[in-house]
């Protein structure tokens, strides 16, 4: 069984577990869904420097209605700020920045994610094919590359055993989060680390398709406030 | 080139020379840093069967989304062409060729097509089908894909400001891939907000040398208003 | 690393954990943009078989060229050690190791250090003894040798402003390979001229930003003079 | 026999005589030596862009004495100006625009030169080892490569039929200006364009050590002025 909240709830338990992955002074670059929704809940001492991937670092909160240009814009092109202390740059020294292990995390939403780390996120061929964008680079350099997402779409697992998607990365993926719980991909597989108050380990086993050990002890999932 | 003052044009003029068939890098990122005049008159003048290389093709009621929208494109070199519907249906209907590159990976062909450079090794990719057709080097264990160059007949670019001898400065992420083109074609068309005397920008602070760009068009107008 | 702002230190507290035997870049053209303060507390804390990546070697009573005359330094990579007498001689006696990089390699090989390329093609040296050891690879009848990337365990650069998050902005051409050994180090240490408040510098002209610096050395003083 | 000039006579006529190969609008990119001077005989109204490898465009005359800074230095370590326009970037966009074919002309001093347009200027084994700097990348990219040079060196032929000495780059000159003529490098080996007026082709043989055919018609060497 799934945890009895809404889509909404859960988007926002898996933003808020994620905002407690960062230390003060890290560098992130967030992508579009619920890993953009996760710096609403990092604490305002924790300063987390956003990267965004058309040549900005410091980036702030959406530009006001009617204010803001098109000069300055996050990666899915909404009218945005830049902090004191941030900076633009060509494409070609953001990806730099990218490729060369400077951003420490990224966050990234996903179709499918399996247990030896392959993420699959920018085609279904013949239906989608949006393209991989800075999708590839990110995954491949960045320090740590989580994961957030719904545990299911549509009833079925977004965490299988073998991606049968187009991959984005090959073994790229650190943590999955998801409103039941948080995997560690590791050299020996999948290792489930919390688990959410609201879930069992038959839940969990039940809709997730990939193989998972448990760590011992297993830790409830952090920031997760349940009802009565 | 050759000159050592650049010639200010109308969008029309600039564009005068581009025949159908060509390659033409276009500057941007989604609605940012898009030489908008400038597409305009490439719609204008109808020219056909372009090679159009440019991180994506936006939207297709939207700068360079149009010309894949009016069928003046043959081929797109992109990143991503999801935001524009168009794109996404030709391509699926085999009407378009798309060749689909990883962002950086894009801005380092280009890079080294303006630079010289016979190719780069990157490890984006490697595992996925962006490695396909291609060849794999391994060094010290890990495996990277070779990428070649990418350069064009014509670039398109926007800048902020430039000066008379054809320095460029970019304001906010509406630089991206624009100084990188500038370097990769064979002829070079900055649009501009703002035109200033030579030296009017601080040396240490040009963005891209000014013996880089051919041609001046002033737009005098706003951005795109998103 | 993992701070927002960047501690201010001495030169002496910068460099205090760089051990015998580490590899450490230096940045500068000749006199112009060499860190200074940060050689003289090398100097005084004795660092021994240093590898020295460096453009050149200055002179043998200047910067890092003290740094070689003085036994310091096991292996220099540069594309130049024609000004340094004592380079040139142990090199010639056996005594001292030099790997030649011709200066556009040297500056590629950082540069791919730092943001993760895997090496790159060049056509430079090709038909020359710096094509030896190497491999070449043939692109459309063109011939290219395969550059390595080069990293550090610290950088240590100069600039002429930083900011409290470590922002740098360079003046003249000292600029040269400081900005490419910003990102090619484990430890980034700038000394500069001058430390402002966060957004001083105008963000469309930090020349490094600040997540590459780890620590700001205040000289204080002029420059060389020459 | 040598022309009856000075050594620093004949280094002005080369000058002078590279000089008359820039158009208005040229980037250029000149070594120490007899190339450093070129500048003084280029007129006014052709205005050429200066280019140092460590990251200017646009360097004007040497700053006067107790003026300047070594924040601004040409490639060879001495203080001077930018002119107005000019331009300061990083090493690698320096050659990058060096090896990218965006410089016109670079004009380089040499020890050897030959006649299949090798050059070779960066080291003497066991003697003199200064390492290469920016040459190979200069002679690689520019558009064109000149080199000017005394014709001999202690007697000896600088342009030879094979350089001796390890190149700095293979099959790469242009052109090479002496105080006795100008060649072009060729497909078709080494052609003597201009004569100085002073030089027979005698002279011109007894001195060269490479092959050269000689330009129908071969035209007297541009710039230069004989006494009586």
């Amino acid at each position: 069984m799934l945890p009895n909240i809404s889509v909404d709830e859960a988007k926002v338990r898996i933003a808020k577990r994620v905002a407690m992955e960062f230390k003060d002074g890290d560098v992130a670059n967030l992508g579009i869904g619920i890993p953009s929704m996760v710096m609403d809940y990092v604490p305002k001492n924790v300063r987390v420097i956003l990267e965004t991937e058309n040549g900005m670092l410091g980036m702030g909160p959406m530009a006001k209605e009617g204010e803001g240009t098109s000069d300055i814009i996050g990666a899915g092109g909404v009218r945005v700020t830049v902090l004191r202390g941030g900076s633009f740059f060509s494409s070609d020294v953001s990806f730099g920045l990218i490729r060369g292990g400077h951003i420490d995390i990224t966050v990234l939403g996903t179709l499918q994610v399996d247990q030896e780390g392959n993420i699959a996120n920018w085609m279904i061929p013949g239906k989608l094919i949006p393209g991989m964008g800075g999708a590839m680079d990110l995954v491949t350099g960045a320090k740590k590359v989580f994961v957030a997402t719904l545990h299911t779409v549509k009833g079925r697992p977004k965490i299988v055993k073998r991606c049968s998607l187009p991959l984005t990365g090959k073994g790229v993926v650190n943590k999955i989060f998801t409103e039941m719980g948080v995997f560690e991909v590791t050299s020996e597989g999948l290792v489930l680390l919390e688990i959410a108050p609201d879930t069992t380990l038959d839940d969990l086993r039940e809709h997730t398709d990939a193989e998972f050990v448990v760590k011992e002890p297993l830790e409830t999932m952090k920031g997760v406030e349940v009802d009565g | 080139m050759g000159r050592y003052f650049k010639p200010v044009m109308s969008p029309d003029e600039a564009v005068r020379d581009i025949p159908d068939g060509a390659t033409i890098m276009v500057g941007g990122f989604n609605v940012g840093g898009v030489p908008y005049s400038l597409i305009e008159a490439l719609i204008r003048k109808g020219v056909k069967d372009i090679t159009l290389i440019a991180n994506d093709t936006l939207y297709e009621n939207i700068g360079h989304g149009k010309l894949v929208a009016n069928g003046q494109v043959k081929k797109v070199i992109a990143s991503h062409i999801g935001l524009n519907k168009i794109t996404q249906k030709l391509y699926n209907e085999g009407k378009l060729e798309v060749e689909f590159v990883p962002q950086g990976t894009f801005a380092e062909r280009i890079r080294a097509g303006g630079f010289g450079l016979g190719g780069i090794l990157t490890p984006t990719g490697v595992g996925t089908m962006a490695e396909e057709g291609k060849q794999l080097i391994e060094i010290n264990g890990r495996k990277y894909i070779l990428e070649l160059p990418l350069r064009a007949d014509f670039a398109l670019i926007r800048a902020r400001k430039a000066d008379r001898v054809g320095n460029l400065w970019y304001w906010g992420n509406a630089r991206n891939f624009n100084p990188l083109m500038a370097a990769a074609a064979d002829v070079v068309i900055a649009e501009v907000d703002v035109v200033l005397g030579v030296g009017d920008i601080n040396p240490n602070d040009v963005h891209t040398p000014g013996i880089l760009v051919d041609r001046i068009v002033v737009d005098g107008g706003e951005y795109y208003v998103a």
